[in-house]
Parts: structure tokens; C-alpha cells; sequence
């Protein structure tokens, strides 16, 4: 029965918005009830659909109400339920339930504390319908509205200017994502007809879309996926959103939100491989964003910023195995980082929750003992995401170096092995400034969160450690990637060997460094290599670059084609012509001279004129 | 022939009539010679068998409007008729008006009608319509008379302090 | 015998005498007399017209009715007129039609 | 039932001029007797237009609720016939469409000048005739009612921007309500002759000697040369085209909006500019097919300047109620778009938006005229936090500033969408320049809403540089108001399918006839 109840989470998630939304003011403490009842009911058919899903040979379903019908176009609500989806429902129920759970005690006494809660509901109604609709304009409406969550949540302090800003610049950024993706979307319309997913793959696979078509097209997408994944050129909203509530980040900025890109990408690999030019480039921007974030990372004070550049680093990751065709091992890894994203992210809050919101690493230290669950299932998380053999995150970054090294070579694993020792790094360094060292005096009176903050960080790092279970074989269960793609997974025994040095080497060395106090390496770097430094402490003057062509280039030229408007095509335009028309009555009134016989005479000039005129004629 | 003789004879008067009136120096021999013009006129009536009308022309214009414009003339000063009586840019009048006559007198060529056949039209008839067919339109003028003359009155009575 | 042609050529010419008249003349009761001639003129066309058998019995009833009522209206006209003009001469002491010019600009 | 059926749709003309006569018979010291007396008859007429679109029979589709009086037939003393003048009433699913944003713009803008104080009973009655107008317009099949109900649609808004509206000083210029009072009916006037020109031009070569447009369309093939359609429509789209605010004679409407106040502005913005586009179908497309076939790119063109043009201009205003003013031009841009596609699902998209935008920018004016009303500035440099101020208002003006930029799940997004797919599938690849261009427009708007919204909603307000003691958020009318209207775009963006069914039964044979011209 499960299977076809599959429509429900997102009606009963947009249901509980729309209650809460109305009655959030009046009742806050019901509609988090709301929400997190209605997360859970969304969870638990998650788990009916999953094993009716696994004991059926069923591949899809159709289920169809229809939203636009002009003639033959039809734009129908439809549910698309593959291994994929399935999987993507399960990240993110799980994940969202939690972070209500963990939310109710984090926003506590909060101002909108029912507010939040119907947004979260709004959001996760959303990103469920992106995950499950079979249709790529509603997949393009659900995009947006996961978009509008985002923006909500981020903006949630809006007096905070920063906030609002953050707000603003995330939207707009993924906004110009997703102009690109609609245009390709309806570019792939023009050439089929259709916009349902699996007979677009058909008529593609039949070469109905001319290459040139297919190209652009899929280009646009990944351009939308860009935006959403915060890839490189794009990146910059991502840091900045984490001006939102902390659960906010966990939920939508490292499990849900950005991942839709990845799953963007994964959904549409079908066409993505037949467009190989636009698979290079993904390779490329993932590449690029994997080891380009990571030194960001590992520069930053910000605890949060520093987990969101690792967000965008890992989502180049996974960027850069679908380059390669690799859906599963993209898809593994983005659910182990979604999970220990997620985790850290809360473990981030529960911080900053007992350390009235300082997020400044360099302000903390020694809080192992302060915190102990807090710390430790952080460790876990930065662990796992950190690759240490056998935490779960260790095996998702070597199914993806795999992939990496089977289809593009040594000469782009390498790259990626930097980028995954950068990754361990700064995980590395993140824990042990956090946790270790010395306490601060200011923080002598810190506590541990309370239960409904610890229970998710709780299951969450068991989680991070027991997730790789799913790639292995279990009796009739063979293995994750078999799951996804249909072919088992397989290890390469020497490329495990050397990542594991990898991390161990970076883990020993931030341990020098960051324990040991040993600060001769981060003094040469930061002497000899100042304009490197300040380089990457300022995000590579990115956001400076966007800020001048928002300003001097977009503002300034909307500033003169409203300047143009009223100067002139108004003035000169509209103005001056009545002007002329009133200076040529000026002119004109003259010949009015008020003498009868002028009058006369012209009078009869006119008449034998006309006259004349109709006898020529 | 012989009415087309009188009706030379006639016409030169009326002519001669209204070339006076444009001419003449002197006002008053001015409006004898639109006396002259408008009795003519009556006589070409006569001849085109219109003899009520012709009636009605004498009285009408060789009346009343005559006299009235002899009023008028009584009424105000002629000193400086001298003055009055032409302009000096009256070539550029004279050729428009000759222009506009060639064009008339060819227009009327080109439209010509060939016909002699002059026929009486019943008075009989004629007072019938005009009272039944154009009765209204006929009411309607006498209004207009009414309200002329009361607008004569209006305009020519001396309003209190207005000066 | 008389042709209708003949009475046009009349009529243009008085027509045209009465228009000459209005152009050049400046006292305003020469002005009003030229307008009788050119009315006159008129009337001497559509009598002319209703004078030949050629036409319809209307149609040359219609001339005469017409002519009655533009003697009518000439005679509302010319009393119209010698009033403005008596008051024109009553306010500038002259019947000089060109130093009446407040309609102008 | 039947009774009101058969003249339903006199009513809807009969309704507004009957509110203008009570209003009118009302002592005008009764401030509140006359403002009741306006929501009751706008409320009524609410429910009329309601009931047309229930009436109306889809599946039958045509015109229907046919309705006609011959006011001027004289048999043999019209020249050209004797069928004379008749008013035709009648309505097909794009007229159903328009009187159903009509109905609602006018009870809602009523709702929203509760606050005028000085001479309300004169306003009312001004407004009611403009109304009775704009709905004469939309239901008439009479070339010459419908010109008729199109000038009385513009003059009383003269008087009703000159005399209630508002002079503005910005930094470097200012806007007197006369100037721009002047400079609307102006430019609708000189609009109106060239319409009025191609109506004439129709009537005569039809040689109908009727002004019926069902009669006409049935001659158009036999009498209708090529030549003489692309003039005539190139008359009409200019001439209708400026009350759309087409580009280059848009600048009327924005100084328009700014100078008039609240309610005028709704009906200005939201049922004004659309009589432009509905004039277009219903007398360019439909009497002159093939006209309108051969100028269509033309319109194309001028619609993408429009889009991108009007979302620059309005980036670069400081003035709330000019960036709103300049959002109408961009989006009236996608409707000369949708309709210059030629493409079934363009030109239901245009239409569409046409009753999206009319609610929208509707909800846009409620919100700006109440935050004028309690803040005396509309400068966005100025405004700041008023979010905490008027949340209500706020929440209405975020809303109408995600449907303007396209959000799914509200009504401009549904519209959109269309118009996009339309523009696409038009042309060949011009078509996808086209419509690219217009993807980017709506880009370019979401960059303008979303920095008004962070600037001048968000953030904490400034207690020095605004009136803080007159914080007053929306009034019981206005809030009322704007949720009639929320619920609307809501409705009409989750579930358009009721509403674009009616819209498709009514452009169908218009754009049949219009293609059939190849």
C-alpha cells in the first residue's frame, strides 16, 4: 500500500503549512506540533513506501492531476518514483524530521517560533515535490518554491540587515540559475513537445533532440543545478545564507536545498550523457569548486562558514563524479553528506545555542568537557566527512575517487586526492580548535544543550558510522550503488591504501599544528604567503568582483535606462514635442490677425485651392 | 427672342447695379445702386416666371432692406467715407476673384444643361408645400426672425453703466 | 429665348462682383450690402433651375421654398448686422471694419 | 433566473451607472452613506461578474449572453445601410476573464479609497462611471459602443488624478498630479484617434453598413484586402498599444500611477491597461486577421522591449509607486509578447496574464497607497523596517512582489509559463531569442523585488528619518481587500486549469482565424 500513498507527504506537508501559516501567531508551540507531526507521518511512509518498493519489481508509478491544459499541452502533477527519488525521500524526511525535533528547543522563545514552523513545512513540501514529480516544469515549480523556503529561512531575523541581505543574494544567485534552467527546460519543450521526464528520455534516446538542442539544453540545466549546489561561479550566496537560524543550515544548506542541484543533474543524466561537452564541463566545475572551497574552508573563523564552504566543496564533489556518469557513487555520497553535514551543522548550533550565537572558532576551545555529546558526535561528523576509514563518509569520497579514477585517469584523480586531503584538513582543524585546547574564560559556564537537541545529533552520528552498512551485502539487499545503478559496488584495494594515508597525513599534521600550537607553519605561510593568505581570507574577492558588477554595472546601467526614460523618451520624447506643438501655436496664432478682409481673401485662396484640387483629381 | 433681349437688358442692370455697389465712391449712391441691383433681380424673376417671388424681392429688398440700410447709414458717420472705400492691396482681390469666376463659368460649361423650356411653377402648389411638406422648416424660420429680432434689440439696447 | 446658362453666368458674375465687394470694401454697411449681392446671386441660381421644365415638380418647388427662406434668413441676417454694426459704432465711432480686430490673437 | 440571465451582462454596464446616480441623489455630507452605498453596488457587481463566469458555457464556447438594443437605426437615411448603430452585448472566455478582474478590481478599490475624505461623493461617482466604462468595453460586439465605452473609460480618470491625486517632488524633477493627469488623457486621446480612424476605415469597407463586430467578421475575407488590414492594424496596435503601454509611449503610465491615488491606480494599472491588449484581440485580431499576421513580429519586438526595458527602468526608480509603475510596463510587455506568438499557448498565456497581472498589480497599489498613507513618503531610500510596521501590508506586498517575479504557486508564474512556452514555439529560433529575453526580463524583476523587498520591508525601521506616530497598518477594508486579492492569485496559481479552459474556449477561433490568414 505504501506505493501509492507516495502522493501524500507533499500534500500533507503543504496542508500543514498553510494551517500553521494562518495560525502561527496565535497558537506557536501547535503549529510546531503541526510540523513536526506532519515530517514524521511523511517519514514513516517513507519507510512503507521503501519496502513496498523494495519487494516490487515496479520502476515507476504514474499518478496524474492535471495542472494546465491548453489543447494537446497537458502540464500534469505526476509522481515519479525510482531508486533515486526513493532515496532522495528518505534523506530528506529523515533529515527534516530531525531538525524540527532538534528546532522546537533551538528556536524556544523565539519572536516567529510558529512562523519558522510553517515555513519548514512550506520547504519540506517542496523539496519533496522536486525529488517525486515526473514533470520538469512542476519539477521547475517545486524548484522555486524550495528556493522561496530557502529565502524565507535564511531572511528569518529579517531586522538583521546582514540577514536580509543574505536572503536577498541567495535568491537572486539561485534566481539566475534557474532562468538558465528554464530556459533549457523549455528549449528540451520545443524540441519534444513534452515536458514528462521519462518520455523526454525516450524520445532523446531515439535522437528526437538535435545535438546542438540537446547541448545548450542540458548546459541550461546544469547551469540551474549550478545555482542550487552553489558551484563555483555561483557559490557565493551559500557562506553568506548562513546568516539564517542554524537548523535552517543544517536542513536546507547541507542535506536538502543544495543537494537538489546534484539530484538535478543525477534525474537528467540520461540526457547529460548524451551531451558529452556538457559532462566535461560538469567535470571541470566540479573539480574546480571541490578544491577551490576547500582552501576557502580552511581559512575561515566562522564555524558555520567553514562547514559551508566543506558543503561546497563536497557538492563539487559530487558534481564532479556525475561528470563521470557516476549517479550512484554522487548519490551515496550526497546522502553520507547530507547526514554528517547535517549533523555538524546542528553540532554548530547546539554550540553557538549555549554560547549565545558566537560563532568564532578563535573564541572557543576545550569545550570537549563542557560538552561532551555536542563534541563528540561533531568529531563523529567531521570524521566521517573528514574520510577515516570506516566511518561511512570514508567509503561515499572513495566510490567517488574510484569512479574518477576508472573514467578520467590519473591526471583528475590527483586533483581530487588534493581536494580530499584539503577536506580532511579542515575538518581537522575545525574540531580541534573547537574542542580541544585550551578553554577560554568567557566559556567556564558552559553547559550541555538540552535532550530534543542531543537526540538528533545523537542519531545522526550513529548514522554518520553505520551508514556505510548500505554499501555493503546484505542478505537480499546488494549494496547501495546496485540500488541506484544496477551494478555492485567494488573497491580498489591500493586507492583505499593511499586516501587513508591521505587523511592520516592530514590529520597528524593539523594535529601539529593545532594542538601542538606548533606555529611555525602557519606563521611561514602566513608571512612569506601574505597576499595568498588575504586572498583566501577574502574569499578570493569573489563577492567584491559580483558586488561591482551589481553595482557599476547592473544598478548603474538600470540607473540610466531609468534616466534615459525620463530624460528622454519622456522629456525630450513626450515633453518637448508638446512643447513644439505649443511653439508652433504660438507661431501660428498670428496668422489670426483679426482683419475680415485677410480673412476673406484666404478664405477664397482656399476654396479655388480645393477646388482646383478636385478638378486635377 | 425678345425676352432673351429684355433679359440682356436686365442683366446689364443688374450688373451695373452691383458693379456700383463695389465702385462707387459714395455710399449712399452706393446702396441706390444695390436698389438698382436687387430690382433687377426681381425683373429677372419676372422673366424666369417667378412672379411671387419677384413680388416678395421688391418688397422685401427694394423695401425693406434698403431702407434699413439707409437707416444705418443715417445712423452713422459718413465723413470719412473717402477713407472707407477701398484698399490698396486690391489687385490680389481682384485676380482671386476673377480666378474664381473663370473657374465658376467653366465649371457651369462643363455642367452644362441644355434647355429652354421654361415652365411655370403652380402658386397654387407651391403655397401648398411650402404650408404642408415644409411647414415645419418654415416655423422654424419665423423663430429665428422672432429671435433675430429680439437679439437686434438685446444687442442695441444700452446696458445701465456700461459704456 | 433664355437659356438656363445664362442665368448662371448672371448669377457667377453677381456672385463674384458681391465677393470682390466683401474683399476689398471697409465699411462694414458696404460689407453687408456685397453679402446681399452674393445672396441675391444665389437666389437668382435657384430660381434659375426651378425655372425649367427639365426637373422634377419638386424639385422645382423646392427651389422656390428655398428661396423664400433664404430671403428670410437674409433679413434676419441684415437685422442681426445693422444692430452689431450700430453698436460697433456706438462704442468706436466708426464702422471701419478693420480697427475692429479683438478677435485676434 | 432566466430574467437575470438574458440581461446579465446590461447589468454589469447598468450596475456602476445606477451606483453613480444614487451616489449622485445622496446628500454628499453623508460621507458614509456614500461609501456604503459604493460597496454595496460594487459588491453587487462583484457577484454579476462572478455569476457571468459561472453562466458562461464553456463547452459550447463562442460568444454568448447575447444581448442588443437598436439605439440608432433610421431605415434609408443612414448611408451606407440600415442597420444603424445597435449596442451588441455579448461574451467570450476572454471577455468572461476580463469582467471577472474588473468585478473584483472594483469592489477591492472600493475597499481601498475608504480613506478619501475630501469630496468622496464626487470620487464615487467619477469612479462608477470610469467602471461602467471599462465593463461596457469589455462586453460590447459594437465597434462603436465599444469605443464609446473606451473614451468613457478614460476621461473621468482626468479629473480623478487631477483632483485626487497627489504632486510629487523627487531629488532632480517633480511630477504635478495635473501634469500627469494631463499627459495620461492626452496620450489616451491621441491613442483614441488612430482607433477611432481604423474603426471608420472597418466600418466603410465593410459596407455594412452596421458597426457589429460578429456581422463584419463574417466579411472580412471578401472585403478586407491585405494592404488595408495592415494598416488599419497597424493603427489599432499603435492605438491600443499605448493604453498598454507599449514602448515607446509608455511614459504616460507611470507617471499615471505615481500621481493617482490608491484606488485609481488599481483600476488604472489592473483593468485600464489591459482594455489596450483586449482591444488588440478584439478588434485588431479578430476584424483584421491578416493584418495582425503580417505585423505580429513587429508587436513582438516592442513587447520584448517592454519586458526588458520596463524591469531595467524599474530597477533603477527609488520611488515605490515608480517601480511598481514600471513593473506594469515590463509585464504588459509579456502580454504583447504572448499575443504577438501566435501560438495557442502564447496567446493564453497573454491573457492570462492580463487577469494575473490585473490582480496582482492591484495588490501591488493597495499595499503602496497604505504605506503611503501612514508614512508620507514613498522613497525607498527613506522607508526602512516596515515590515514591523504594517506586517499586513507588508505580507501583501511581498506577495505581489513574488507573483510579479514569477514565483510558482501564484498566478503570474502559471501565465508565465505560458507566455514563455508560447514565445519559444514561435518563430523558429527567433523565438527562442525572444523568449530568452523574456526569461531574462522576469529575471531582472525578481532583482527588483527582491532589493525593494530586503530595502525598505526588512531590517529594523528608522525612527528618525520617518513618521513614526502614525503607524497605522492596514484598515478592516484594506485588509479584507488585499486577502480577497491574495486568495485570488493563490487560486488562480495552484489550480489556473478553470480559469484557462475559459480563456482557451475564447482564443481558440480568434487565433484560428488569425492563423487561417497564412
Amino acid at each position: 500500500m505504501g506505493i501509492n500513498l507516495t502522493y501524500i507527504p507533499p500534500i500533507i506537508c503543504g496542508v500543514s503549512f498553510v494551517l500553521t501559516a494562518l495560525f502561527a501567531r496565535k497558537v506557536p508551540l501547535a503549529s510546531s506540533l503541526i510540523s513536526v507531526f506532519t515530517i514524521l507521518c511523511s517519514f514513516i511512509l517513507f519507510i512503507f513506501i521503501l519496502t513496498d518498493f523494495l519487494s516490487s519489481d515496479l520502476n515507476s508509478i504514474k499518478f496524474s492531476i492535471d495542472w494546465i491544459v491548453v489543447s494537446d499541452m497537458r502540464i500534469t502533477w505526476g509522481i515519479l518514483l525510482d531508486s533515486l527519488s526513493v532515496t532522495m525521500l528518505g534523506l530528506i524526511t529523515l533529515v527534516a524530521l530531525l531538525v524540527q525535533i532538534y528546532s522546537i528547543s533551538y528556536m524556544k522563545g523565539d519572536s516567529r517560533f510558529g512562523w519558522y514552523f510553517s515555513v519548514h513545512s512550506l520547504f519540506a513540501a517542496a523539496m519533496i515535490t522536486v525529488v517525486l514529480v515526473d514533470n520538469l516544469i512542476l519539477l521547475y515549480f517545486a524548484w522555486e518554491l524550495v528556493g522561496l523556503g530557502s529565502y524565507l529561512l535564511i531572511g528569518f531575523w529579517y531586522e538583521k540587515r546582514a540577514a536580509s541581505e543574505a536572503a536577498k543574494k541567495a535568491f537572486i544567485t539561485t534566481r539566475i540559475g534557474d532562468v538558465a534552467l528554464l530556459i533549457g527546460i523549455i528549449l528540451i519543450f520545443k524540441s519534444t513537445g513534452t515536458f514528462d521526464i521519462s518520455s523526454i528520455f525516450h524520445i532523446a534516446r531515439n535522437g528526437g533532440i538535435s545535438e546542438n538542442i540537446l547541448t545548450i539544453s542540458t548546459f541550461l540545466i546544469f547551469l540551474g543545478a549550478m545555482g542550487k549546489s552553489a558551484q563555483f561561479p555561483f557559490h557565493v550566496w551559500l557562506p553568506d545564507a548562513m546568516e539564517g537560524p542554524t537548523p535552517v543550515s543544517a536542513l536546507i544548506h547541507a542535506a536538502t536545498m543544495v543537494a537538489a542541484g546534484v539530484y538535478l543533474v543525477a534525474r537528467m543524466m540520461p540526457l547529460f550523457s548524451l551531451a558529452p561537452y556538457v559532462l566535461d564541463f560538469v567535470v571541470f566545475i566540479g573539480l574546480f569548486t571541490f578544491i577551490f572551497a576547500g582552501t576557502m574552508a580552511i581559512v575561515m573563523h566562522d564555524i558555520k562558514r567553514v562547514l559551508a564552504y566543506s558543503t561546497i566543496s563536497h557538492l563539487g564533489l559530487m558534481m564532479m563524479s556525475l561528470g563521470f556518469m557516476g549517479v550512484a557513487s554522487a548519490i551515496f555520497h550526497l546522502i553520507v553528506h547530507g547526514i554528517s553535514k547535517a549533523l555538524l551543522f546542528l553540532g554548530a548550533g547546539s554550540l553557538m545555542h549555549e554560547m549565545d550565537g558566537e560563532t568564532d572558532i578563535r573564541k572557543m576551545g576545550g569545550l570537549i568537557n563542557k560538552m561532551p555529546i555536542t563534541a563528540i558526535t561533531f568529531i563523529i561528523g567531521s570524521v566521517s566527512l573528514a574520510g577515516i576509514i570506516p566511518l561511512s563518509g570514508f567509503f561515499s569520497k572513495d566510490e567517488i575517487l574510484l569512479t574518477v579514477f576508472e573514467k578520467g585517469g590519473i591526471l583528475i584523480l590527483l586533483p581530487a586526492l588534493a581536494g580530499a586531503f584539503l577536506s580532511s584538513l579542515y575538518m581537522f582543524r575545525l574540531t580541534f580548535i573547537t574542542f580541544f585546547g585550551s578553554l577560554k574564560n568567557d566559556n567556564s559556564k558552559v553547559g550541555e544543550s538540552p535532550i530534543l537537541m542531543t537526540l538528533p545529533l545523537i542519531l545522526l552520528a550513529l548514522l554518520a558510522i553505520f551508514m556505510s552498512i548500505l554499501l555493503l551485502e546484505i542478505s537480499t539487499f546488494k549494496g547501495f550503488i546496485y540500488f541506484i545503478s544496477g551494478h555492485k559496488a567494488h573497491l580498489n584495494l591500493l586507492l583505499i591504501v593511499f586516501s587513508s594515508i591521505l587523511s592520516f597525513v592530514a590529520l597528524i599534521l593539523a594535529w601539529f599544528i593545532y594542538i601542538k600550537d606548533s606555529k611555525y607553519l602557519i606563521d611561514w605561510y602566513k608571512s612569506k604567503m601574505k597576499w595568498n593568505y588575504n586572498l583566501i581570507l577574502n574569499k578570493y574577492y569573489i563577492d567584491e568582483l559580483y558586488q561591482y558588477i551589481i553595482n557599476q554595472i547592473i544598478i548603474r546601467f538600470a540607473q540610466f535606462v531609468a534616466l534615459f526614460d525620463r530624460l528622454v523618451v519622456n522629456d525630450i520624447g513626450v515633453d518637448r514635442s508638446s512643447l513644439s506643438i505649443r511653439f508652433l501655436g504660438l507661431r501660428l496664432k498670428l496668422i489670426q490677425t483679426g482683419k475680415m478682409h485677410g480673412y476673406a481673401i484666404s478664405m477664397l485662396f482656399g476654396f479655388l485651392i480645393l477646388i482646383l484640387t478636385w478638378a486635377i483629381l | 427672342m425678345i425676352s432673351l433681349i429684355i433679359f440682356y437688358i436686365i442683366s446689364a442692370l443688374v450688373l451695373i447695379g452691383s458693379a456700383g455697389v463695389i465702385f462707387s465712391r459714395n455710399i449712399v449712391y452706393a446702396s441706390f445702386s444695390l436698389l438698382l441691383a436687387l430690382l433687377g433681380t426681381a425683373g429677372i424673376f419676372v422673366l424666369l416666371l417667378a412672379e411671387f417671388l419677384a413680388i416678395v424681392q421688391i418688397l422685401i429688398y427694394g423695401g425693406a432692406v434698403v431702407t434699413v440700410i439707409l437707416f444705418a447709414l443715417m445712423l452713422t458717420k459718413i465723413d470719412d467715407f473717402r477713407s472707407l472705400s477701398n484698399i490698396n492691396y486690391w489687385p490680389i482681390s481682384a485676380f482671386l476673384t476673377l480666378l474664381a469666376l473663370i473657374v465658376l463659368i467653366i465649371g457651369i460649361y462643363q455642367t452644362k444643361i441644355d434647355t429652354q423650356n421654361l415652365g411655370l411653377v403652380k402658386f397654387s402648389k407651391f403655397s401648398n408645400d411650402l404650408f404642408e411638406y415644409w411647414g415645419i422648416p418654415f416655423e422654424i424660420a419665423s423663430l429665428v426672425l422672432l429671435v433675430a429680432l429680439i437679439g437686434a434689440i438685446v444687442i442695441l439696447k444700452d446696458r445701465g453703466n456700461d459704456s | 429665348m433664355i437659356d438656363l446658362i445664362h442665368i448662371q453666368i448672371l448669377s457667377a458674375i453677381m456672385f463674384c462682383i458681391g465677393v470682390y465687394g466683401v474683399m476689398t470694401r471697409r465699411s462694414a454697411i458696404l460689407i453687408l450690402m456685397c453679402i446681399e449681392l452674393m445672396l441675391n446671386a444665389v437666389n437668382i441660381n435657384f430660381i434659375g433651375f426651378a425655372a425649367f421644365r427639365d426637373f422634377s415638380e419638386s424639385q422645382r418647388i423646392f427651389g422656390h421654398v428655398i428661396v423664400v427662406f433664404i430671403i428670410t434668413i437674409a433679413a434676419v441676417e441684415l437685422a442681426l448686422a445693422i444692430a452689431i454694426i450700430l453698436r460697433l459704432y456706438k462704442n468706436k465711432s466708426s464702422v471701419n471694419i478693420d480697427e475692429v480686430d479683438l478677435m485676434k490673437w | 433566473m432566466d430574467l437575470i440571465k438574458e440581461n446579465i451582462l446590461i447589468l454589469t454596464i447598468l450596475l456602476p451607472l445606477i451606483g453613480a446616480t444614487l451616489i449622485f441623489i445622496t446628500p454628499g455630507y453623508l460621507d458614509n452613506l456614500v461609501k456604503y452605498i459604493a460597496l454595496i453596488i460594487s459588491f453587487v457587481t462583484f457577484i454579476i461578474s462572478i455569476l457571468i463566469f459561472i453562466l458562461y458555457d464553456i463547452n459550447s464556447g463562442g460568444v454568448q449572453l447575447l444581448w442588443d438594443w437598436e439605439w440608432l437605426s433610421l431605415k434609408g437615411a443612414w448611408p451606407l445601410g440600415d442597420k444603424g448603430i445597435t449596442l451588441n452585448l455579448g461574451v467570450d472566455g476572454i471577455s468572461v476573464m476580463m469582467v471577472l478582474l474588473t468585478g473584483i478590481v472594483m469592489f477591492t478599490g472600493v475597499m481601498a479609497s475608504w480613506n478619501i475624505q475630501n469630496r468622496s461623493k464626487d470620487f464615487f461617482i467619477l469612479y462608477f462611471l470610469l467602471l461602467a466604462g471599462v465593463f461596457g468595453v469589455f462586453v460590447s460586439y459594437d465597434m462603436f459602443f465599444f469605443f464609446l465605452f473606451y473614451e468613457l473609460s478614460v476621461m473621468p480618470m482626468f479629473l480623478l488624478i487631477g483632483y485626487w491625486g497627489s504632486s510629487s517632488d523627487f531629488r532632480t524633477f517633480s511630477r504635478t498630479k495635473e501634469y500627469a493627469a494631463m499627459k495620461l488623457t492626452l496620450f489616451l486621446v491621441a491613442g483614441s484617434v488612430l482607433i477611432w480612424i481604423a474603426i471608420i476605415a472597418i466600418f466603410v469597407q465593410a459596407g455594412l453598413g452596421s458597426f457589429n463586430i460578429l456581422e463584419i467578421q463574417k466579411v472580412v475575407d471578401d472585403k478586407f484586402p491585405l494592404n488595408f488590414q495592415q494598416i488599419n492594424f497597424f493603427m489599432i496596435m499603435i492605438g491600443f498599444g499605448i493604453l498598454a503601454g507599449m514602448w515607446p509611449f509608455h511614459t504616460w503610465s507611470p507617471d499615471g500611477h505615481v500621481s493617482a491615488p490608491t484606488s485609481v491606480s488599481m483600476v488604472h494599472a489592473g483593468v485600464l491597461m489591459k482594455l489596450g491588449a483586449f482591444g488588440i484581440i478584439r478588434i485588431g485580431m479578430t476584424l483584421l486577421p491578416e493584418g495582425a499576421n503580417s505585423l505580429m513580429p513587429l508587436l513582438m519586438i516592442l513587447g520584448c522591449i517592454n519586458v526588458i526595458y520596463g524591469a531595467f527602468s524599474a530597477l533603477g526608480q527609488t520611488d515605490l509607486k515608480y517601480v511598481v509603475g514600471y513593473s506594469s510596463v515590463s509585464h504588459m510587455g509579456y502580454v504583447l509578447m504572448g499575443l504577438a506568438s501566435m501560438e495557442l499557448l502564447g496567446f493564453t498565456g497573454a491573457v492570462y496574464q492580463m487577469f494575473s497581472h490585473g490582480i496582482m498589480t492591484a495588490l501591488f497599489f493597495l499595499a503602496v497607497g497604505a504605506i503611503y498613507h501612514s508614512m508620507h513618503t514613498r522613497d525607498t531610500l527613506i522607508l526602512k523596517g516596515i515590515f514591523k510596521k504594517m506586517p499586513y501590508i507588508s505580507v501583501f506586498f511581498v506577495i505581489a512582489g513574488l507573483t510579479s517575479l514569477g514565483l510558482p504557486g501564484l498566478s503570474g508564474f502559471a501565465a508565465e509559463i505560458l507566455i514563455f512556452l508560447g514565445v519559444f514555439k514561435s518563430y523558429g529560433s527567433l523565438g527562442i531569442l525572444f523568449g530568452s529575453l523574456a526569461v531574462i526580463g522576469a529575471g531582472i524583476t525578481a532583482i527588483y523585488i527582491l532589493r525593494l523587498v530586503s530595502k525598505v520591508f526588512f531590517g529594523v525601521p528608522d525612527e528618525n528619518k520617518q513618521n513614526t506616530n502614525n503607524n497605522l497598518d492596514a484598515t478592516r477594508f484594506e485588509n479584507t481587500a488585499g486577502i480577497i486579492l491574495v486568495g485570488l492569485i493563490l487560486f488562480a496559481g495552484l489550480y489556473p486549469l478553470p480559469f484557462i479552459d475559459m480563456i482557451t474556449s475564447g482564443v481558440t477561433p480568434i487565433l484560428s482565424n488569425v492563423l487561417g490568414g497564412l
